[in-house]
């Protein structure tokens, strides 16, 4: 198999493999070895992204600009640009600030139209009526039921969540503000669905780190077992 | 200043003049009337155009801005606070606790023991000090230029008991220079009378630095009796900030005299735009602060008074030192910063705002420091007794010379300020021992474990789960795939960062590897500016037995940037998107829009990026003339999976399909067969056990420690 | 839904301005106990007296997409601390992971130091971007926590899984950290590594717990108002779908 | 004229911020698709400008710390590998003469990015076991030990057990699908009100992160 390689590949399987050791062994401590890897990592990222960047939205778009839209853009990016030195920066003040700006927009448009509005409405899916009706005319009633505890387990899990978030309070003089009762006790509740989905979540990313280090262990195995076929 | 209320980022100009409105109520947050200078323009200055002062808008180009700032802090003083008077505040306000001002007055005070006249106020004019410097040797009146500030220092020194008010408005040049040491001339001199103190002109200005250094060595030093302000209190010397900064160099004097002049002379000028005038009426940039008098140890706020800080009333009385150390009330117990630092903001600030009248708290502290640890403090070094303006180099002297004795004084002094303000060198921070032995411990488990079910591969492997337990979702993406015709379009979005692509891969190699199998025509793209790259990878690696993938049939897209804002153009027209593709040739040009595809499929571990797709594609997939939808799948991370699923939940559903994780690729390889999810599958297995008993037996383990040391807590 | 999003973003904002001028009338802070917050100006005074320096992590949110969001408390953040470390031995030192976040956070520390008179200390590096892509944003800022003499980590923008690494490295360097992001994945990582994490929106309560200005507490005060009515309006959506799955026709 | 220009630095980018994010959001509840998309090929051809500024920000850092420190030989390491991809991925674009035996692009992300963030990634295993072992030492109360509770739950589900359990599964789905479906749904949305009011914050100008 090793034969069947090219050289640039035998090469960037070595690199990749004394690498991919260094980096597993800041799991035991920082080291030297570990933050030159690193750096590696770090500048072949920003030299890709900032390539790609280049190649793939900056060129092509400009290219196809009108002569007028295309010296509005340089400026607009000459712009940006003098943000790099700080004698210079407040005259980029508007390049900076037409794009968050627009970052606002997207976020606020994005958020109601994309999370708000569909949650909100999904409100009505909680309890999965269609599928309920269903089990129940079948007369499966065990899973109609089953689609009812989850669905109260949802309602009252976003219900309380987002009720624990509330922040009002009435201040006291000597007393940290208090929020009403009610709304105390439901902030429990909401504290523990909480705890709950950010258990869930963890162990999905723990399961996809996990993944990330099998994969490299089974690339370390998979060299190791190269080199001693080759020998 | 401290934690400040972003006043002047937080009112919009369009709404400053509403919130001026407000202004009087604006207790809180500030004093919004103080936005126009011209409207709160001091009777002085209108009065008395003769007087130089003018608003910072007028004349800007001609007078420097060493004296533009002047004027503007005089301006300001009794008027509304500007943005430059909320960062001056720390000087302005500190009244007669500023040690600079105390020197200065011990200055004037000494030519005019303890009065001082009209006319002796212009002898503490600027120029006029730079020219008795000079006159040391040449003996002649300092001339006074057109543009000079005149200061009208009487308006303050109406009375005696006036008096400390007014060394507010000296102008820091004058601070600056004895904040130098160069004020503190007598030091050591005992026994000099006051005929020669008055003589200043006759005073080597740079002598007094070798007179300072002889009395910090303890040499006796004479001190007006009854003038409170000649009572420098030790370690009221700055010793590192005056020096911080760096001036530009007029080219006129050494580089580091002009340092230290501009340090100590030139007052910072106006703001440098309006809006920051109208941000600066926000009173509440300095009262509500981080380490807010109220969140001080008691120790520290206890003589904050709250009538103690009219600065910007020329006309309050104020008080010496002395009379406010009778005012103090009795010291409360000190408690540590940390202790404050964890109690409850509220429960402290309430009571301290119970107490402090709205119109007062408005009004900057006069005596506090506002900044950083000594906030609160009375009576101590500036915290920022070097408020210079930077903009402009400082105006150069004409025929100011040092002799070599003044250099070799100033280099002295230079190298001791030198040492003083070089920062610590950091420092690495050790890490305890147990708590590097227990990850060392996990590492190894980890690792060994795990690379060991690669090694005994041969003798142990794990079957792939039941199919029968696969979930709706999943089925629900084999079915969509199934229904493909060939020579269908499909959309694979590949999101992933490159560390992902281990559990990624995993996931969709069965999804891939059954879309090649219906025949599909992949068009990859990404908003990562990774993923077209690895997207290519991917394919390349994993299916390169494929002949529609090895001879790169597929399309890449590439690069969409712009996030979500990019994702929502590409889905709104993909073709001016990326129109450096070649539209009118296969296998794009069958594609006008987005809904020409037959299938979307996301790859992605971010559910941000996989609620970017649903939020600003999936809107658009629906044809708006036949009704018909393009469905969307994801192959997501099992880290997002939770968040993802309540997409697929919704009716009408916005994700008509998910699987997650490596579980996910592994119920899918059970119907197109194995492939990398199985070929991970037990060291997977071997790793998520070891991981649950680890966690469990240090779970339990620290749970049971602690109930024991409670008990024993509770025992004794 | 056209007429509906209009009226929701006109609502929003009306809301926000009443708060914030009502809340300029009122003495008091009207909010609840958030004890990170507390803890975090502790932690800033301290390190301001150490003599050490605070580390702002704003994150690798795009500023292009609703992630941005999280990023702004973050510079809103960075800006208080900066009015009060500026002109400490180690001035605050803020990285991103996103070339326009960058610039936003040099801007923001440039303005700070403007505003102090501090202008000529002023260095750029002291807004970073240590890496541009999420990993490697994270894996460039982890040396810089076991070099620069970094004594409080505060996380405040868009982070993902990758938050660990700098956790992590907190950890090791027996770094404090204070940590929320908008990203429920980072939060899970961050709920079980940060010293005091920041759970979901009160992210977004950073300004307002740090005195940014009475808007921030007057967003937060609408955000209750419409809070309620989402609770209002899920509850009475989901009964009806209830009714619906009951009832049989 | 330093006084002009001055006075319309600020208001110029909070002019320019404001008109601009007013116009988007109308692009959202009006029909105007037309000018969002003019709007949006501007944004997008100066958010990839950004990145590339935001590449001379990193390169300035570590410039810096090799001048200061001759032996930043990981800063060394970064600028080169920096330099070198970003110029390997330009010449392979718009060059046809790039040699096969020289790394391209392609080699640079497979062999050192992909495998050195993979390897942080499987790194991040050991942090989170740790963590997860401490936590209810580091922050004792009822919630972290549901958190590990949950935490264990959920792995035992996704092991090969787990999976073929159907208690299992059944328990996963109510874990995964209900408990935590409806926690992440609050979540999610608490975040979208904060970041509404947090976007609105901009478009009304109160918050000025670009150097207002």
């Amino acid at each position: 198999m090793l034969i069947e390689m090219t050289l640039l590949d035998l090469i960037g399987m070595l690199v990749s493999f004394v690498l991919t050791v260094l980096v597993l062994l800041y799991a035991f401590d920082d080291n030297a070895l570990f933050r030159v890897a690193v750096y590696l990592f770090v500048g072949v990222a920003a030299g890709y992204a900032s390539a790609v960047a280049l190649k793939d939205v900056i060129f092509p778009r400009m290219f196809g600009l009108e002569r007028d839209q295309l010296l509005l853009v340089l400026l607009w990016i000459v712009l940006l640009a003098m943000k790099l030195s700080p004698r210079t920066a407040r005259i980029g003040n508007p390049a900076a600030g037409l794009l968050v700006g627009v970052g606002a927009a997207v976020a606020v448009g994005g958020s109601i139209q994309g999370t708000l509005i569909p949650q909100v409405l999904a409100a009505g899916d909680f309890f999965a009526p269609s599928l309920m009706r269903q089990s129940f005319q079948a007369g499966f009633a065990g899973q109609g039921i089953g689609y009812l505890i989850r669905g109260l387990a949802i309602l009252v899990g976003t219900v309380a969540t987002l009720a624990h978030f509330h922040f009002g309070a009435k201040p006291a003089p000597n007393q940290i503000p208090q929020r009403y009762h009610l709304i105390e006790i439901i902030s429990k509740v909401g504290q523990f669905f909480i705890a709950v989905t950010f258990g869930v979540i963890f162990a999905g990313i723990y399961s996809a780190t996990l993944t990330a280090l099998v994969e490299r262990l089974a690339f370390i195995y998979q060299v190791i077992q190269l080199f001693i076929s080759g020998l | 200043m401290g934690f400040t209320d972003d006043s002047d980022n937080d009112l919009p100009d369009w709404l400053s003049d509403l919130g001026s409105d407000q202004g009087d109520e604006g207790i809180e947050y500030g004093e919004d009337s103080a936005f126009d200078p011209e409207e709160d323009k001091p009777e002085w200055i209108t009065n008395d155009p003769s007087s130089g002062f003018e608003l910072p808008e007028e004349d800007e180009e001609e007078v420097p801005d060493w004296l533009a700032g002047l004027r503007e802090q005089h301006s300001t003083s009794t008027g509304p606070k500007t943005d430059a008077d909320i960062f001056l505040s720390d000087d302005d306000d500190l009244d007669d606790q500023d040690w600079l001002e105390n020197i200065r007055d011990q200055y004037v005070g000494e030519e005019g023991e303890g009065e001082i006249s009209p006319e002796e106020e212009l002898d503490i004019d600027f120029l006029d000090t730079i020219q008795a410097l000079k006159a040391e040797d040449e003996q002649e009146e300092p001339p006074v230029s057109d543009d000079e500030p005149t200061v009208r220092l009487q308006d303050y020194f109406a009375s005696p008991e006036e008096e400390m008010p007014a060394k507010e408005d000296t102008p820091d040049w004058i601070s600056g220079l004895p904040s130098m040491g160069f004020g503190d001339r007598d030091a050591d001199q005992p026994g000099e009378d006051e005929a020669q103190a008055e003589e200043e002109a006759d005073t080597d200005w740079l002598r007094k630095i070798r007179d300072q250094e002889a009395a910090e060595r303890g040499e006796p030093v004479e001190e007006s009796p009854g003038e409170p302000e000649s009572d420098i209190p030790e370690g009221r010397y700055p010793k590192e900030q005056p020096f911080s900064e760096t001036p530009e160099v007029t080219g006129s004097l050494p580089a580091w005299m002009e340092t230290l002049q501009t340090s100590g002379l030139v007052l910072p000028s106006e703001p440098d735009t309006d809006e920051e005038l109208a941000g600066a009426g926000y009173s509440d940039e300095e009262i509500s602060t981080l380490f807010e008098q109220d969140d001080l140890p008691d120790w520290l706020g206890s003589d904050s008074a709250p009538d103690t800080g009219p600065s910007a009333e020329p006309s309050a009385p104020s008080r010496t030192p002395e009379q406010e150390e009778d005012e103090k009330p009795i010291e409360r117990a000190e408690l540590p910063s940390w202790l404050q630092a964890i109690r409850p903001v509220e429960a402290v600030t309430s009571v301290a705002e119970d107490h402090l009248p709205d119109e007062q708290e408005a009004l900057p502290s006069g005596e506090q420091e506002r900044v950083g640890p000594l906030s609160g403090l009375r009576d101590v070094l500036p915290a920022e007794p070097h408020i210079i303006h930077f903009g402009t180099p400082p105006r150069a002297i004409p025929g100011f010379e040092l002799t070599e004795i003044q250099r070799q004084h100033a280099d002295l002094l230079k190298s001791m300020v030198g040492t003083e303000s070089a920062s610590a060198p950091t420092k690495r921070r050790t890490v305890a021992n147990p708590q590097q032995i227990l990850r060392w411990v996990i590492a190894i488990l980890l690792l060994a474990f795990t690379f060991a079910a690669f090694w005994l591969s041969n003798s142990f492997t794990l079957m792939l789960p039941k199919p029968e337990g696969m979930p709706p979702e999943n089925l629900a993406v084999i079915s969509l795939v199934n229904e493909l015709s060939a020579g269908d379009q499909v959309l694979l979005a590949v999101e992933y960062q490159p560390g992902l692509s281990g559990e990624l891969e995993a996931a969709s190699a069965a999804l891939v590897q059954h879309l090649l199998l219906q025949d599909a025509r992949i068009v990859l793209v990404s908003t990562q500016p990774t993923g077209p790259g690895l997207g290519d990878a991917f394919l390349q690696e994993n299916f390169k037995g494929d002949d529609y993938i090895s001879s790169r049939q597929y399309a890449n897209l590439g690069y969409v940037s712009g996030g979500s804002a990019g994702l929502l153009n590409f889905a709104s027209d993909i073709r001016q998107t990326k129109a450096d593709m070649a539209w009118d040739q296969p296998p794009l040009s069958d594609l006008q829009t987005i809904q020409d595809f037959a299938l979307v499929a996301v790859l992605t571990e971010d559910p941000d990026t996989a609620r970017s797709w649903v939020e600003q594609v999936q809107p658009l997939l629906e044809n708006p003339l036949t009704g018909q939808e393009v469905p969307m799948v994801m192959v997501v991370s099992a880290q997002a999976e939770p968040l993802v699923y309540p997409y697929y939940y919704t009716d009408p559903q916005q994700v008509a399909g998910l699987i997650s994780g490596i579980g996910g690729g592994a119920y899918y390889e059970t119907v197109t067969g194995p492939s990398i999810a199985q070929h991970f599958w037990t060291a997977y297995n071997v790793g998520l056990v070891l991981a649950m008993i680890i966690i469990a037996v240090g779970s339990i383990y620290n749970l049971t420690r602690n109930s024991l040391s409670g008990l024993s807590k509770g025992r004794s | 839904m056209t007429s509906f999003k209009l009226i929701m973003i006109m609502a929003f904002a009306g809301l926000m301005l009443f708060y914030y001028f009502l809340g300029k009338r009122r003495n008091l802070r009207h909010l609840r106990d958030i004890p990170a917050f507390y803890r975090l100006r502790g932690t800033v005074e301290l390190a301001v007296e150490d003599g050490t320096r605070i580390h702002v992590a704003v994150g690798r949110g795009d500023v292009l997409s609703p992630q941005g969001a999280s990023a702004m408390v973050g510079l809103s953040l960075l800006r208080q601390i900066a009015r009060v470390a500026s002109d400490s031995d180690h001035p605050p030192l803020a990285t991103t992971g996103d070339g326009l976040l960058g610039i936003l956070a040099q801007d923001t520390i440039r303005v700070c130091f403007e505003e102090l008179n501090l202008a000529p200390n002023y260095e750029p590096t002291l807004g970073r971007v240590t890496g541009l892509t999420p990993f490697s944003y994270a894996a460039g800022t982890m040396p810089m926590i076991f070099d620069d003499a970094i004594s409080a980590n505060l996380m405040i923008g868009s982070f993902g899984s990758e938050a660990a690494l700098i956790t992590s490295a907190g950890e090791r360097s027996q770094t404090k950290t204070l940590a929320g992001t908008d990203n429920l994945p980072g939060q899970a990582i961050l709920y079980a590594t940060a010293h005091d994490p920041l759970i979901g929106e009160e992210l977004y309560a950073g300004g307002a717990y740090m005195d940014a200005g009475p808007m921030h507490e007057a967003s937060l005060h609408t955000q209750d108002v419409f809070r309620w009515a989402i609770i209002g309006l899920v509850i009475i959506l989901s009964l009806v779908g209830l009714i619906q799955g009951l009832v049989t026709p | 004229m330093k006084k002009f220009i001055s006075n319309f630095r600020a208001p110029l980018g909070m002019i320019f911020a404001i008109s601009a994010g007013l116009i988007m959001l109308m692009t959202y509840v009006l029909p105007l698709d037309g000018l969002r998309a003019i709007i949006l090929n501007i944004v997008m051809i100066g958010a990839a400008a950004a990145l590339v500024i935001g590449v001379f920000n990193l390169l300035a850092v570590h410039v810096k710390r090799v001048e200061e420190d001759n032996k930043a030989l990981g800063s060394l390491v970064l600028i080169l590998a920096l330099v070198i991809t970003f110029v390997v991925t330009l010449l392979q674009e718009y060059t046809g003469f790039y040699p096969d035996w020289l790394p391209g692009s392609d080699w640079l992300l497979t062999y050192i990015q992909v495998p050195v963030e993979s390897a942080l990634m499987g790194v991040m295993a050991v942090t989170l076991v740790y963590a997860a072992a401490r936590i209810v030492t580091q922050r004792p109360s009822i919630f972290s030990m549901i958190f590990v509770l949950t935490l264990l739950v959920t792995m035992i589900a996704s092991t090969q057990f787990g999976m073929d359990s159907n208690l299992g599964q059944s328990v996963q789905t109510f874990i995964s699908h209900g408990l935590a479906s409806g926690g992440a749904r609050g979540i999610i949305i608490g975040v979208a009100l904060g970041t509404i009011a947090t976007g609105l914050r901009i478009l009304m100008g109160f918050d000025r992160p670009y150097g207002g």
